[in-house]
């Protein structure tokens, strides 16, 4: 039982961790709050790929004369690239969110859904 | 007024240390962890700092939104151009085997070195713009102070 | 088949864009116009090379590129067959029409000083699309769809109603979702094979079918794709997104941006993974064969309930959209011809159909269904060429509607399923309610009072000759249907040939 | 012992982050829980990996998001939560269900005989120092094996700089 539980407990957080950021992404009606949401999501699949790279006894992946294993080294690679994927999701967000905010007035999405009921022909 | 003259003369002290440790990074991504994407960063952030600090517009009066507009293009267009001598030189696109060193070894290391530099540009400039047009309001150019 | 083959081409479909959607701000500080040049020039040239490629894959079969010149699976691998052939050509072709057509109906739209940076980002749709199909490698894919979603946001966002913000803002909530679902779904299957080659994958997968991991990984990829694709019920963000988009922007994405992501379905579906895999390991074929069917119904019904044209255009591409996620899954030879071709046929007609809209923007500012009273006397170009595409989504004989669902329908009746005949016909019935409402009214209803002031007149030539020639190819492909179609019967063959 | 300890917090953190109010602190318990993960990937040997997360995830993407409370509303409104809450919840706990369907037949956590590490990996171990002549295997495959991926990740950045420009520009920009 304590290897089941210590061999998969990474990914078991990892699984955890996007269920409450996808919790937060589709539950809260908050623009930034689900941004927030989005970066714990997609932190988790982060995780979940390091995790995968981790080799028992492995140094890391720095040619070294002592080293004997190494962890391998393309999850690494991967999620770099994801990281900065990421970022820049996360920006693109935050722009759309201050425009939303100037246009609309307000950042939760229960009261953007109500002013588009009532369209006021508001134009720039 | 004093803390804020303090808080002042600390940062202008610093950002040439960290820009100094960003191209450290980019450069020796080689051999140690870090890179264009990490040192980019960096250098973004000494520049954001400094901003933060002195205000948006004498941080913009330091990097211009022109300047900034380029270097994004600039960036990728080295990584890009180096991709393309490869395939000029008569091998694969990005094969920096085929650039004309003597030693493959060093090809690669001066590659690297190149497209890593292409990296950190285009990085550090768009981190300064997305900072700055995020943090911006309106045509005052209202500093934010940290 | 030959040994496959190794050339430059398909690098430069990827990077001659790249490089140029990067250089447009520069080149607009130069000049103004260059912006709107460069989109035109670069896709053009990518059109060219993407015709010259597709006859190389005809003669020898599969063209590779190795970059970096890192032999597969140890590097990045662009390969390209007949199937993402066929889509690189009418990726670049719609580019073309799109970028020409962009040039006047951009500058009514977006602010003048943002044009070099609108280009750059139009550059990068195309870009990101381009990356998309020609890729042999999955992570690479799931880059490049970055790259498209990215731009695709932004662009959406540029329309004129502050309502473009929200569905742009939707749209990347749940692309973000799909996408982070395909990179969970890419760490799933390298971590039972250790390999991102799509070639090497398709090798090292079938020993592991039955692995719950394997199972999740493919989950995963139809979930992330079908948000991608679109697919009932996980269109909800394509109506508004379609709507209030600039009008270049709409007919950009209608034509392409669904299509690129059937595309990567099909690819993951009968490349990565085999038939045999979606037919018999798990019930995959059965439940998108429903979801399709559905989609179909309830897009086409959608359609028929919408005040705005866009928005009944984009409704109708939902069940569009059910066409060809139907046929790909009778896995069967005809039915896939029938998805290959609808893929081109679909891009073709919404193509038109949302230039036309767009033109009428441009000229009358009418955008609901019922502004279009009497249009046909005001724009009578343009309507005929609305009217053609409309004929063609009903599937009049002679379109190229009719040649999708021939195939379609007798692929259905190939897999013995006849139940989906009565699908198919009940919808092109919807689709011929709608259409024709709209028809009639161009034709046959006096125009409101504020259209009656507007003079009779077409718009530039630069926006009238796109819609021309996509309304022209509807017929032409529907007369002349054995190109596309045989065509599309070799990738439907490497598609689903040892399916048993 | 130390790992499930920092993995358990991880996990306490993003809950804090999606359930307070304030959305000023929940971005600075999200920047803490970026910093966290860069903790863990420091002791799963991912040192590039953590810096990167470290100095993006807590420091640009905080920035970022200070800087977008400035410019729009600081508290999160009180809602009907039981509207969202249920369809929700099911479509997690479905989310959930699948993804741990999938790890029952994971290899090990740490496994050296897991099938990642033995088809593609091996060359990059041998190969980065004499194939590129670069000793951190990360930066080899990042700039060379897989260096147009790294293309690929610039052209993200730089679509996402362009972005910014279009939506938040304003007219007048002198200089």
């Amino acid at each position: 039982m304590d290897e089941l539980i210590l061999g998969k407990y990474n990914y078991w957080v990892y699984v955890a961790l996007m269920m409450i950021g996808f919790y937060a992404v589709i539950a809260k009606p908050n623009l930034i709050k689900k941004i927030i949401g989005v970066n714990i999501f997609q932190t988790a699949v982060f995780l979940f790929y390091i995790s995968i790279g981790k080799v028992e006894g492995g140094t890391a992946p720095i040619v070294w004369d002592q080293a004997v294993h190494y962890d391998n080294p393309i999850p690494h690679v991967l999620i770099l690239t994801a990281i900065v994927v990421s970022v820049s999701t996360t920006a693109v967000a935050f722009a759309l969110i201050i425009k939303i905010k100037e246009r609309f007035g307000t950042i939760e999405e229960d009261q953007i859904r109500d002013l588009r009921r009532t369209p006021t022909g508001e134009e720039t | 007024m004093g803390e804020n003259i303090i808080r002042r003369t600390i940062t202008r002290l610093m950002v040439p240390f960290i820009q100094l440790f960003a191209l450290y990074v980019i450069v020796h991504g080689d051999s140690g962890p870090g890179g264009g994407f990490q040192g980019g960063v960096i250098l973004g952030a000494s520049f954001i700092l400094y901003a933060i600090v002195f205000g948006s517009e004498a941080g913009r009066r330091r990097v211009p939104a022109p300047v900034t507009d380029v270097l994004s293009s600039v960036g990728v267009l080295i990584y890009a151009g180096i991709g393309l001598l490869c395939l000029l030189l008569g091998s694969a696109f990005l094969d920096y085997r085929a650039l004309p060193f003597k030693d493959p070894h060093l090809a690669g290391h001066y590659g690297i070195f190149g497209i890593e530099i292409g990296v950190g540009l285009t990085v550090a400039a768009v981190m300064v713009t997305i900072f700055f047009e995020t943090a911006h309001r309106g045509e005052g150019g209202e500093t934010r102070d940290g | 088949m030959n040994e496959p083959q190794l050339t430059p081409l398909p690098l430069l479909l990827v990077f001659i864009p790249l490089a140029s959607a990067v250089m447009t701000p520069l080149l607009a500080r130069i000049h103004r116009s260059l912006a709107a040049l460069t989109a035109q020039v670069v896709t053009a040239v990518s059109f060219v090379l993407a015709c010259v490629l597709l006859d190389r894959v005809a003669e020898v079969g599969r063209v590779v590129y190795w970059l970096g010149n890192w032999e597969p699976p140890f590097g990045i691998e662009y390969s390209v067959d007949m199937l993402n052939g066929i889509v690189l050509v009418l990726v670049s072709f719609i580019g073309v029409v799109v970028s020409v057509f962009a040039r006047e109906s951009v500058a009514s739209e977006i602010d003048e000083e943002k044009h070099p940076f609108f280009y750059a980002m139009f550059l990068l749709l195309f870009t990101g699309s381009m990356g998309i199909v020609v890729t042999g490698d999955i992570f690479n894919l799931y880059v490049f769809v970055e790259i498209s979603s990215l731009s695709g946001y932004t662009l959406i966002a540029m329309g004129r109603n502050r309502e473009a913000l929200t569905a742009s803002y939707n749209y990347l909530i749940l692309g973000t979702i799909g996408a982070t679902f395909i990179l969970l779904g890419i760490g799933h299957l390298y971590m039972m094979t250790g390999t991102l080659n799509m070639a090497d994958l398709a090798k090292l997968l079938p020993p592991l079918y039955k692995s719950r991991v394997i199972l999740t990984a493919f989950a995963l990829f139809t979930v992330g794709l079908s948000i991608k694709l679109a697919l009932f019920p996980l269109h909800v963000w394509m109506p508004n997104a379609y709507t209030h988009a600039p009008s270049a922007v709409s007919s950009l994405l209608a034509a392409t941006g669904t299509k690129v992501a059937a595309y990567v379905l099909l690819r993951v579906m009968f490349t990565v993974f085999h038939p045999n895999f979606d037919l018999n390991v798990i019930p995959v074929t059965r439940i998108l064969l429903v979801l399709a069917s559905i989609a179909i119904l309830a897009g086409s019904m959608l359609a028929i309930a919408q005040t705005n044209l866009k928005r009944m255009l984009a409704y109708s591409s939902v069940g569009q959209i059910g066409y060809i996620v139907l046929g790909a899954m009778l896995v069967n030879r005809t039915g896939m011809t029938g998805a290959l071709v609808h893929i081109v046929n679909h891009a073709l007609m919404k193509g038109t159909l949302f230039l036309a809209a767009g033109a009428i923007v441009y000229k009358t500012g009418v955008e609901t269904v019922e502004g279009l009273k009497g249009m046909g006397r005001k724009m009578p170009v343009t309507m005929a060429a609305f009217t053609v595409a409309a004929l063609s989504m009903v599937g009049v004989p002679l379109t190229v509607g009719f040649v999708s669902k021939w195939y379609l329908a007798l692929g259905a009746l190939d897999a013995g399923m006849w139940y989906l005949l009565v699908v198919i016909l009940a919808s092109s019935g919807l689709n011929a309610i709608y259409f024709w409402r709209v028809v009639d009214w161009i034709y046959f209803a006096r125009p409101s009072k504020e259209l009656e002031s507007v003079p009779a007149g077409e718009v530039p030539w630069s926006m009238l000759v796109p819609t021309i020639v996509t309304a022209g190819l509807c017929i032409l492909l529907g007369v002349q249907a054995d190109l596309p179609v045989s065509l599309a019967e070799q990738a439907a063959g490497l598609l689903v040939g040892g399916a048993h | 012992m130390i790992d499930i300890l920092l993995l358990t917090l991880l996990v306490l953190c993003a809950l804090a982050a999606v359930e307070m109010r304030d959305l000023l602190s929940a971005g600075l318990v999200l920047s803490g829980y970026s910093l966290l993960m860069a903790v863990v990937w420091t002791r799963l040997n991912a040192v590039d990996v953590a810096f990167t997360e470290a100095s993006v995830g807590a420091g640009i993407t905080t920035v970022l998001l200070i800087a977008a409370l400035s410019r729009t509303d600081r508290g999160e409104a009180l809602v009907s939560r039981t509207r969202r809450e249920i369809p929700s919840l099911i479509l997690i706990l479905l989310t959930g269900a699948v993804l741990v369907y999938g790890t029952l037949d994971m290899p090990d956590f740490r496994d050296p005989g897991a099938p990642a590490h033995h088809h593609v990996a091996p060359r990059y171990i041998e190969g980065s120092a004499h194939e590129v002549g670069v000793v951190n295997m990360v930066t080899a495959i990042l700039a060379a094996y897989r260096g147009y991926d790294t293309l690929g990740e610039t052209t993200v950045i730089f679509t996402a700089g362009m972005s910014v420009i279009l939506l938040l520009r304003r007219r007048k920009q002198r200089g």
